[in-house]
């Protein structure tokens, strides 16, 4: 392979020198199998060990390495400098906030997590020793692919409502609701629907539909937020009327 | 610095971690249950799992066989009674992460599906996809989210085990962010800190699998035992290492030298056979195929890439319909990474460093020789792995010992005496302090170098054959490295967000770390499961039919004692695979 | 983050949208043309839109109930598009915006009942 | 003592960070176009109930020259507007599911841009009948 360069450009913060963020270039030897995060960590290994940066599984499973990369969100270790003719760009997440350099504060993506309740609660509970739920392929496949989600906040950086309302629970946090929500073993759509419903949920939305096209994972989150204004609606409307055969409700 | 008073403190959240803290919490909701993890716990390396989890659901499958297949697979070096309470509780909490929402693949009944592993005898490895562990991590830390008891500690960065009078009582953790210390205290402490393959150069595993906790329990007169048994995983990806799951194989996937030829049939594990027939062939176990792979590069039949010598794992003939459904993500890491299409070419791959067999020494309920100190996961060894692991057991494991020894520390826990007031605060300041030295450090030796000598070191000395000579070496160039590392410099020298500061703290770990699998396989002299010597090429049971305990000495190079294996229905046999395997067994049965 | 769980109003809004955005997008463009372009590009003849013939569509209960229809969630379906684009470009939602904005929309909704009763079934 | 100090960047102009922003507010930006052929309808309406001469003035309106151009403006927005929200729509409505397989997105888009051919036919052939006496 015949050695060959390219300029990365990252955009740097240290809070306790910086009073704003400004780019800072290096230049990286590639081949054609060097992805965006080897860059990094050659930068930070050979050139500068004060950049930091989050990695760990290389492999897009992790959900760590996601940063700006030429202006859109993408995973490092899912992106390679063969990709982006002349100069590689490299920002922390749009929307959440800078702790330093490509490091950002993700308290609030993880408290937006923790608040859907995303545990199985249970239609009917069952002991270990009685085996599995029975769950077929059909009924899984409803939920499988919100179930992928990585929580790597890509599709945060991607929505331009969670950046203009930082409440707004966002399209993750709404993908694991519904998988949850679609799971035929769980019966908590009733203990779930409040956070949809609430100024905070689902209608701060406007179907950008942008955090679905950066998901690395094809979790469609736009698709789980926007099935639940509909829900939303129907809840909005016929909340008075009792409502037979509802999931979770005992029958 | 901060304090903060918990019952039980838990540092990792992985799998094991993570089951260690739900089953703490649900053995008392009124106690608190710290969690710390250095990275956000679905960081952990447990989402890289591909393949799948051990567990006998299938009627024509059996405890016995599971049994049988795990103490054969280590090459006897397991704790039987372990094992055996092992393989009797691996269904039941398989079934308990159902029910909490894993979503295991199904049969079209609605039961949950199984497929073969290598060195399985029977299908019995649940799968969720090739995203096993993924799915299962994140199952484990989504329901820890309903149990008030549970604290965590995110983010934050384990530094050193507070011990007063023989008893854990704390840990020193630094949060990452704002580099401010924290003393945890606890009446007991569980370590589930993961694996440490990145000693090595070419493997498998994340930038955070770095032995942390088996450091720092080493450094605390823990011994760390069985370190020498390294598992290569005969199909990765040539230059990054990345792994392609050994589901590859159970889903009939091929491997083949430069001439196409089915290779491990030289190896004892033919003849070839129509369909994929457990123990033959590519379902072998891990060892024997990585060995198989090197024979074949000295004989020069292997293939010649850009990153060394590949062999071919050929997956095509699956068809893009079963490998879209049973290996998206395989294809998906062969399309970007090689740019190869795992549908119409064979992918090259080769061995590397995938699992550490060994770890901190612990009992059944992760109990160590430390009062009040519990290990579990990866970074323990509480015996059931011997010489080699089978892939789908560590899941397992995670599962099975997660919760016993988050019940048991509960109950440590309780029984604890509170330490006299102000010795921790003391004790947790004195062990700051080296950290901070490295902070104020002015020595010229970098990093990123050291720690590639001491992969490259690692790989040559202890790779898949090893000889006297090689790991001298290797121990001595360790030893120079550590020497090093007391001059290493940091050259950021801020508090946020550091990370170049806990890659050197993380280096000093795997430093020790590497050492003591070093001298561990620098002892064994004689060739057992993964710890294969060119000069002793056969099993000796009469000498080292034990396990080995790497203690830590102040001064120099480890003390490597032994520790009798515990035996008690499955004495030891030849270790066969094929129609050698069925003969063997034939034999044992007659 | 802050706890507001107070319930949302935008369901009756959002299915005003819904509903005159998937209108707009169905037949708005032909009703434009219709309109605008009917009778000079000769898909319709020369008197297709007479005072006689447009009062009889719109006095026919059927067709007073598509005008209104159309005429309202077109309305609707704008403003709630409008508001929310405000937002989008920094100007947010006070309750001045609000009126303004979502106040058009009702407004022409009357207007439109009115010029349909007055003209009478 | 704590070093930390978040960095928060401003949203200032973000819908021209990104050509997907930009065709965003291209598609939202319709609406006016929506609001100004309903303000347009409406007017018509007011006319038809002032009766014949009012509704004459309207139709001379909409032979000026400058209405013209400005409808044919809100024919191509509508039409836009009708292309992007069947775009969209994959996004918006839970899966459909023939047998066991999801129906793909762009399937979806594709018919309901058929249902707009569809519906837009329906309505000239329609409006010509209406335009023969037939009400
Ligand atoms: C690519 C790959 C595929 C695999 N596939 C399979 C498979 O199919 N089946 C199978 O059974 N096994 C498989 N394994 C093995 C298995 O995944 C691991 O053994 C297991 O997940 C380890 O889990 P753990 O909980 O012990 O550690 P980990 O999941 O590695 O977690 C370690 C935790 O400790 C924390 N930690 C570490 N150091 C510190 C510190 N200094 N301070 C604070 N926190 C710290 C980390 O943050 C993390 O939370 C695979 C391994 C790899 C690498
Ligand atoms: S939905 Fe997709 S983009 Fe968003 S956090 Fe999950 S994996 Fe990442
Ligand atoms: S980008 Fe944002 S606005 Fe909705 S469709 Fe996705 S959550
Ligand atoms: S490093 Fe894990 S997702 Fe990129």
């Amino acid at each position: 392979m015949k050695p060959q360069t390219k300029t990365v450009a990252v955009l740097r913060y240290r809070p306790e020198q910086d009073t704003e963020p400004f780019w800072q270039e290096y230049e990286v030897p590639f081949a054609d199998d060097t992805s965006v995060l080897a860059a990094l960590n050659y930068i930070k290994d050979e050139l500068d060990g004060t950049l930091s940066f989050r990695w760990s599984c290389r492999q897009a499973i992790c959900g760590s390495c996601g940063f700006m990369i030429a202006g859109k969100p993408r995973l490092a270790c899912k992106s390679f400098l063969r990709e982006f003719p002349g100069k590689v760009t490299v920002e922390a997440l749009a929307h959440f906030p800078i702790e330093r350099d490509l490091v950002v504060v993700m308290d609030d993506f993880i408290a937006k997590i923790e608040r859907v309740k995303p545990w199985l609660m249970p239609r009917e509970e069952r002991s270990p020793d009685a085996g599995e739920y029975r769950q077929t392929p059909q009924e899984m496949s409803l939920y499988e692919q919100f179930a992928g989600c990585i929580n790597c906040g890509l599709c945060y950086a991607a929505c331009p409502q969670v950046g203009l309302n930082p409440d707004f629970l966002g399209p993750a946090a709404i993908a694991l609701l519904h998988r949850y929500n679609l799971d035929s073993r769980d019966g908590g759509s009733e203990a779930r629907k409040q956070l949809i419903n609430a100024e905070v949920g689902v209608f701060n939305c406007t179907a950008v539909g942008y955090c679905s096209a950066v998901c690395p994972k094809m979790v469609d989150p736009a698709n789980a937020v926007n099935v639940n204004k509909m829900n939303s609606a129907r809840d909005y409307f016929f909340r008075f009327l009792p409502r037979p055969g509802n999931k979770g409700d005992c029958q | 610095m901060k304090v903060f008073k918990a019952d039980v403190v838990i540092v990792g959240a992985g799998g094991a971690g993570l089951r260690a803290a739900i089953a703490a919490a649900e053995a008392d909701a009124a106690q608190t249950v710290a969690l710390v993890s250095k990275v956000y716990p679905m960081r952990s390396h447990t989402c890289a799992a591909e393949g799948g989890a051990a567990g006998v659901v299938d009627a024509r499958d059996s405890l016995d066989a599971h049994f049988h297949d795990t103490v054969a697979g280590g090459d006897w070096l397991c704790e039987q009674d372990v094992v055996d309470g092992f393989v009797a509780e691996c269904t039941r909490e398989l079934t308990r992460i159902e029910h909490w929402g894993c979503p295991w693949s199904r049969r079209e009944d609605g039961r949950v599906n199984v497929r073969p592993f290598g060195g399985m005898k029977n299908e019995r490895t649940w799968f969720a996809a090739d995203r096993t562990g993924m799915h299962l991590l994140h199952t484990l830390f989504q329901t820890s989210l309903k149990y008030p008891a549970i604290r965590r500690f995110d983010e934050y960065f384990l530094i050193d085990l507070i011990v007063v009078d023989g008893q854990a009582r704390g840990v020193l953790v630094v949060e990452i962010a704002s580099g401010e210390y924290t003393l945890i205290e606890a009446g007991a402490v569980i370590l589930a800190t993961g694996g440490a393959a990145r000693v090595f150069r070419e493997n498998t595993n994340g930038g955070i699998v770095t032995g942390d906790g088996m450091a720092v329990a080493y450094r605390h007169g823990v011994a760390l035992r069985d370190m020498e048994f390294v598992q290569y995983h005969p199909t990765c990806m040539p230059g990054t290492g990345l792994l392609f799951t050994e589901a590859c194989r159970g889903e009939g996937g091929l491997l083949m030298n430069r001439d196409g030829y089915r290779y491990l049939q030289d190896y004892g594990l033919g003849p070839v056979q129509d369909a994929p027939r457990n123990k033959f062939m590519e379902l072998g176990p891990r060892d024997r195929l990585s060995q198989a792979f090197w024979h074949e590069m000295q004989k020069g039949r292997t293939i010649d890439g850009p990153y060394g010598p590949v062999v071919h794992l050929d997956l095509r003939h699956l068809g893009a319909a079963r490998l879209a459904e049973r290996l998206p993500q395989i294809c998906e890491l062969a399309r970007e990474f090689m740019g190869i299409d795992p549908v119409s070419a064979p992918i090259p791959v080769r061995p590397a460093v995938h699992y550490t067999m060994g770890g901190i020494s612990a009992g059944a309920e992760g109990d160590t020789a430390l009062g009040g100190l519990f290990a579990v996961g990866e970074c323990s060894s509480v015996g059931i792995h011997g010489a080699n692991r089978l892939g789908s057991n560590s899941l397992s494991e995670l599962l099975v010992f997660g919760r016993r020894a988050g019940e048991a520390a509960t109950r440590a826990a309780r029984e604890a005496t509170p330490a006299p007031a102000g010795t921790l605060l003391a004790l947790a300041e004195a062990a700051a302090r080296p950290s901070q030295a490295l902070l104020r450090g002015t020595g010229g030796e970098r990093i990123a170098e050291l720690r590639r000598a001491m992969a490259q070191t690692m790989e040559d000395g202890c790779g898949i054959y090893r000889t006297e000579a090689s790991m001298q070496t290797t121990c001595d160039t360790l030893a120079g490295l550590r020497e090093r590392f007391t001059r290493v410099a940091v050259t950021d020298r801020s508090t946020v967000w550091n990370s170049e500061w806990f890659a050197a703290i993380e280096l000093g770990y795997q430093l020790e770390v590497a050492e003591a699998m070093a001298h561990s396989a620098l002892e064994r002299r004689e060739s057992r499961g993964a710890h294969q010597r060119l000069d002793f090429e056969a099993r000796d049971d009469a000498r080292f039919l034990r396990h080995s305990l790497a203690l830590r000495s102040a001064t120099g190079a480890p003390r490597i004692t032994y520790q009798d294996v515990k035996i008690t229905r499955l004495p030891p046999a030849v270790r066969a695979y094929g129609a050698a395997g069925l003969a063997a067994e034939a034999g044992e049965k007659a | 983050m802050k706890d507001s769980l107070k319930r949302s109003h935008e369901p009756v809004f959002w299915l005003l949208f819904g509903a005159g955005g998937m209108l707009a997008a169905l037949a708005g463009a032909m009703l434009v043309f219709l309109l605008a372009f009917g009778v000079p590009a000769g898909l319709l003849p020369a008197g297709a839109l007479s005072y006689a013939s447009m009062h009889a569509l719109a006095t026919h209960v059927l067709g007073k109930g598509a005008l209104f229809a159309v005429v309202a969630l077109f309305f609707w379906h704008a403003v709630h598009r409008i508001f929310h684009s405000l937002h989008d470009i920094g100007i947010h939602a006070t309750l001045r915006a609000r009126l303004l904005v979502y106040g058009s929309a009702a407004a022409g909704t009357l207007v439109a009942a009115w010029a349909l009763l007055a003209l009478g079934f | 003592m704590n070093a930390r100090r978040p960095y928060i960047r401003p949203m200032t102009r973000w819908y021209l960070r990104d050509p997907f922003f930009i065709e965003y507010m291209a598609h939202e930006g319709t609406a006016v176009f929506v609001w100004l052929f309903a303000l347009e309808l409406l007017a018509g309406l007011v006319c038809l109930a002032l009766g014949e001469a009012a509704w004459n003035g309207f139709l001379a309106w909409l032979g000026w020259l400058p209405a013209r151009l400005a409808n044919g403006l809100i024919l191509l927005m509508l039409l836009y507007h009708g292309i992007t929200w069947f775009l969209i729509l994959p996004r918006t409505i839970p899966p459909v599911r023939v047998g066991h397989a999801r129906v793909p997105g762009w399937v979806l888009s594709g018919a309901g841009m058929l249902a707009m051919v569809a519906a837009s036919a329906a309505l000239a052939v329609g409006a010509a009948w209406l335009a023969q006496g037939g009400l």
